[in-house]
């Protein structure tokens, strides 16, 4: 696992094995008055509606801690939020498994809320993550992110 | 055309390593190679152009582990990556 | 603690002691491709900006937990999401305690995200608690929402 | 004019349960009490002027744990609660 953060307020991970949330949040909760967390997991399906075998998920080590650690920096700042926690998960991937973890600390709810969205569409569109979906023997990368 | 020099060529003061992700790796078949700086002021944009993979447009360019535009000039002992789209979270 | 649920889609809890959000959620966690979870927590200070002691909160048993059942009815259809869960806390609670945990699941994380924003805004206007600070002794009852 | 009946009085056929929430219990000094139903068609509107709690406008009215408007005609045996502006969450 990576781990890296400039300070208290950010928390960045990329992990190559199946991790629990809970225990990452418990690890990582402060004591805010709002605090808004989205969890990703793989689809049992593949975006073509096909049983999904696993999903892999590639990543440019290196710039993508930095990214990620920027674009939180970013929407903290934008938001006027406290704290952010980002995990995200590389490798090979099974149904029901979590892709992603963003958790956001903030004193206002709408503000936890919106940073906490904020980084999530960021992280989607400017970290260099890629997934490839395996059906049948059969890798294919997708071209662009699920809708929101 | 493309120059690739193996690795007990490599005369680092001179090349670039040219990396490529996800499916620009299917595309080309290759993760990594080392190509020479033949000019001075050579931009991300024409290495791809060398590369023939297709038009650059939705690809990102990174130098050195940072985002940046395709005409920036390189310079020998730069790490230079092409980055499909992303699609994580 | 009061438990009550039409069926598995929503959870509805009012829990007179503290509470663990993140064994809360392990319990109730679905493999839902999106989840949304909001925690609200209690502040140090009152709305005036004085050291706060504690704050009560009183509900209305019954009624409050079947409104709760009904708002998270309404959420989930009007969203298309698939799950809920409520935890509210009542009684008496030190600064940093959690009050709230509201949690939606989903197939898309914008959907997840809405739902959960506005089941937590129904709960706060249509469902009867009532919040009690506590400071030096003396205890005034909050007469309105703090801002979004 | 309030009617109370003490709990020895009750006679459940023809009173009402009133309930107090939060700020309207200070306010009134009692959390619950029951009433006489005196007449047919009465309302949570007119047993609210009844006890003399100020303008009714921003309090919920619930009558046997539903929330309904306060024009509503109560039976006997009904619950009827007052609640205050609700900050819960």
């Amino acid at each position: 696992m990576v781990e890296i953060g400039q300070d208290d307020s950010i928390r960045v991970q990329i992990r190559p094995d199946p991790f629990s949330a809970f225990e990452a949040l418990e690890c990582w909760a402060g004591a805010a008055a709002a605090s808004a967390v989205f969890l990703g997991r793989v689809r049992p399906q593949t975006l073509d509606g096909e049983p999904l075998q696993a999903l892999e998920l590639q990543h440019y080590p290196g710039l993508c801690e930095r990214q990620l650690l920027q674009l939180a920096r970013e929407q903290l700042q934008h938001h006027g939020a406290i704290r952010a926690l980002v995990v995200h998960r590389v490798g090979t991937l099974l149904p029901g498994e979590l892709i992603v973890l963003v958790a956001v600390e903030a004193d206002r709810r709408g503000c936890a809320q919106r940073c906490c969205s904020d980084l999530l569409e960021a992280l989607k569109h400017q970290a260099p993550f890629w997934k490839r979906e395996w059906f049948s023997g059969q890798g294919t990368w997708l071209s662009g992110n699920t809708p929101l | 055309m493309i120059w690739t020099l193996e690795p007990h060529q490599s005369v680092l003061a001179s090349v670039l390593r040219v990396l490529l992700f996800a499916s620009l790796r299917d595309r080309a078949g290759w993760e990594e190679r080392s190509i020479p700086v033949s000019e001075a002021g050579l931009t991300a944009a024409q290495v791809w152009d060398q590369l023939e993979l297709g038009p650059l447009e939705s690809v990102c360019v990174a130098v050195n582990q940072e985002l940046v535009r395709s005409d920036q000039p390189l310079r020998a002992g730069d790490e230079l990556a092409f980055l499909p789209p992303f699609t994580g979270g």
